[in-house]
């Protein structure tokens, strides 16, 4: 199983039959997948579907049944359409269970920055604001390291914030992390990492829980 | 995902002190079983909002009539007297707020949003008694609070196991942004609630993850 | 002709096909019984339907569809339904063409008190404040005097207000005055009206226009 | 009430300086015809609203690339490149909102609101160059300004000759409030116009008071 695979299992068991979840591009798209089938949750997308699911290529091909990455959907049974402004309140309302983001960094205080570099592109931030200050839990699901090895947990963020202090759990191939208001708690280690090891790549302080465990996937 | 749920159970759900925000207008769209349940059980010192409370015969006007209501907001209460009759004898506090505002203040609380600003009521009461008068953007606003419920008591005419909610014409009111705005959402259906799937995802007024708990009514409209 | 055809009557003058119109309870109502037949005003209604007609007695009996006084309207060809927020978010936003109010009080200001007696009873403002503030004209159709013979036009409302500043225009069975910067602008009186009487009987001050006219009906 | 125009008339109304709401999520929802006619006609200096402006081959950042656009508000703009770098350049302005307050924001326009008040972007770049904290019911929040338009360019699925629109699935969006907030709103739409009275009141996304030019276009969506 490779990192993100790891990562978007793990993170796939924190939900329940009825949630509504909003998933970033990328990884954090992966978790679907791993959703038992027995589980409905309704997917969230940030243009206007509240419960989509893989494209059916039985249905005729059309532009308004896409998600926020414009790849092809279908609407689940019990699924609805609502305007930008619904979709949103649905957001900023305490109405999603969950967002799942991928990020550049994350810190201890549970803040957040993954939609600017400094002095690089400038592309805007589109819902993901929205999404960390409204779920009712943010989910960062991301690699430990970025690719140059340096840990995306760090004591305080340094690019500019997507939110302050929002990010409840942070899911890694290393480790199952929540965030609190004493630090960061260390609650699991991936399969055949050691505390030490986790600890010793993360530039963020670590809490260690006196129940850490293996994650289960 | 809404749980399917007796009258009886739904309405047990709601406590003594709960803030609760009933649609309606005119007592037309206020869920009747529901009033009829909460009348039975006894509830009190309720919070109610509601447009009108309509009269002592059909709508929240009832549940004030027979004393559970501790607090009434409304935008106007011309049918029911009995209202600022309570609030003279300091029996019951009645809050106004204009409609448009009213409306606003409940999808603010149910949008997230930190209240409303508005032209409406400046250089009024409503300035004096219930709202804030701010400066932003150069002009002046009444600023005022979300107005969030425990519990949301709506009808609808149509519902899937889901939840998700049709409503019929002028049903509609208030109750979309009602069903935001509530911890817990309690609708009483009029037609057979129907099963997941059978209402298209672009006929929905509000969807079914808002709701919680419906109730199978009846009550007809044509009256 | 009693006062109040004839103050629905000049007031129905007002309108033009396509107008967005709200009228309050009463005499405001009477309006559009005398708008033209080959012009569509469309009828705002706060319970949220945007173009009513009159009752369709061939349609079944149906409680919501009645509009904000609860008579039972039919829809007319190309009238929708609207939630609160958006009914009210047409009013606000400029969208209405005019709203029609009866009234208690109207000031020289363009100030109306329409909603409460000092001391009366206390019953609610209902839509009326939003209307006033947010119509793109607010055009006041009263009796010119009160039932105790009292003019309703004062220099200064004295009953709490609906809006400050806000009437443009004052229709009565005597007069029709524009509210101006400068003053209330007495523009027609009424057939076999003087403009001595309309003046006797007002509180306010009044601007007799140059051009001041008898009203056309 | 609509009136219905050639895509050539409806387009020329649109002035140089105009701020203009393009409905639209990469550019589905943002009206083809009409954008091929700005191109053609060459409006400058417009300030543009839209959600993403897609790419520089369809949506808004064709007239991005056009050199048409003075100042370009967006919630993202990850497909269109050149809109950062002309920002760079300083030959366009560049203002990022996240994108449920941009929603809000153009709703506050059309709905007579002073503005809108939100948790999103506290302590971020937003609250640094385009917002202002306000503290207000005993919370902070983000305040920011209405946007509003002189001109609103959708597209629609259907319509009537009344100006009542529907739209289809996702092409909702933006255009619900865009309408509301434009005092010129030209909406092109596919399928044919039909007669007063043939779409029912209660499935009437944008009542047609709010629709001043209505095109015939005739895109497909199956794409």
């Amino acid at each position: 199983m490779n990192s993100k695979e790891l990562i978007a299992r793990r993170v796939a068991k924190e939900f329940k039959n009825g949630d509504v979840v909003n998933l970033g591009a990328g990884l954090p798209g992966m978790v679907v997948n791993y959703i038992p089938n027995d589980i409905t949750i309704y997917l969230h997308a940030e243009n206007g579907i509240v419960g989509f699911g893989s494209d059916d290529p039985s249905l005729p091909r059309d532009i308004f049944r896409t998600e926020a990455a414009e790849n092809r959907v279908s609407i689940i049974p019990g699924g609805a359409i609502v305007d930008s402004c619904t979709g949103f309140g649905i957001v900023r309302g305490g109405h999603l269970t969950a967002t799942v983001l991928g990020t550049m960094q994350v810190d201890q205080e549970g803040s957040i920055a993954n939609w600017m570099v400094p002095g690089g592109k400038f592309a805007g931030m589109g819902g993901a604001m929205d999404l960390v200050v409204g779920a009712k839990r943010v989910i960062v699901a991301t690699e430990h390291c970025s690719k140059d090895g340096k840990s995306k947990i760090l004591k305080k963020c340094t690019f500019p914030l997507t939110g302050y202090k929002v990010v409840k759990t942070i899911v890694t191939e290393l480790a199952y992390i929540d965030v609190t208001e004493e630090g960061l708690i260390l609650k699991e280690v991936a399969p055949g990492v050691t505390v030490k090891e986790v600890i010793q790549k993360t530039d963020a302080d670590l809490i260690v829980s006196p129940d850490v465990c293996e994650m289960k996937l | 995902m809404a749980k399917l749920m007796d009258v009886k159970d739904a309405v047990s759900l709601i406590k003594d002190g709960d803030t609760v925000l009933a649609g309606g207008f005119y007592g037309n769209g206020t869920p009747v079983l529901i009033v009829d349940e909460l009348l039975r059980q006894g509830q009190k010192d309720l919070i109610m909002i509601n447009n009108d409370g309509n009269t002592v015969e059909k709508g929240v006007g009832r549940l004030i009539a027979a004393g559970q209501v501790k607090k009434f907001i409304c935008s106007w209460c011309g049918r029911l007297p009995i209202a600022p009759k309570l609030a003279e004898e300091c029996k019951m506090e009645l809050e106004l707020c204009p409609q448009g505002s009213f409306a606003e203040r409940i999808r603010a609380a149910g949008y997230g949003l930190g209240g409303i600003l508005t032209p409406t009521g400046l250089n009024t009461i409503v300035e004096e008694k219930w709202a804030q008068r701010v400066e932003l953007n150069g002009k002046q606003w009444l600023y005022q609070t979300p107005l969030k419920g425990n519990v949301a008591i709506l009808e609808a005419d149509r519902a899937d196991e889901a939840g998700n909610l049709v409503f019929h014409l002028t049903q509609r009111a208030f109750s979309t942004v009602m069903a935001f705005a509530a911890d817990l959402v309690i609708v009483e259906v009029n037609k057979s609630i129907e099963s997941v799937g059978s209402i298209s995802p672009e006929e929905i007024h509000v969807p079914g993850i808002l709701v919680d708990v419906l109730v199978q009514g009846g009550i007809t409209y044509e009256q």
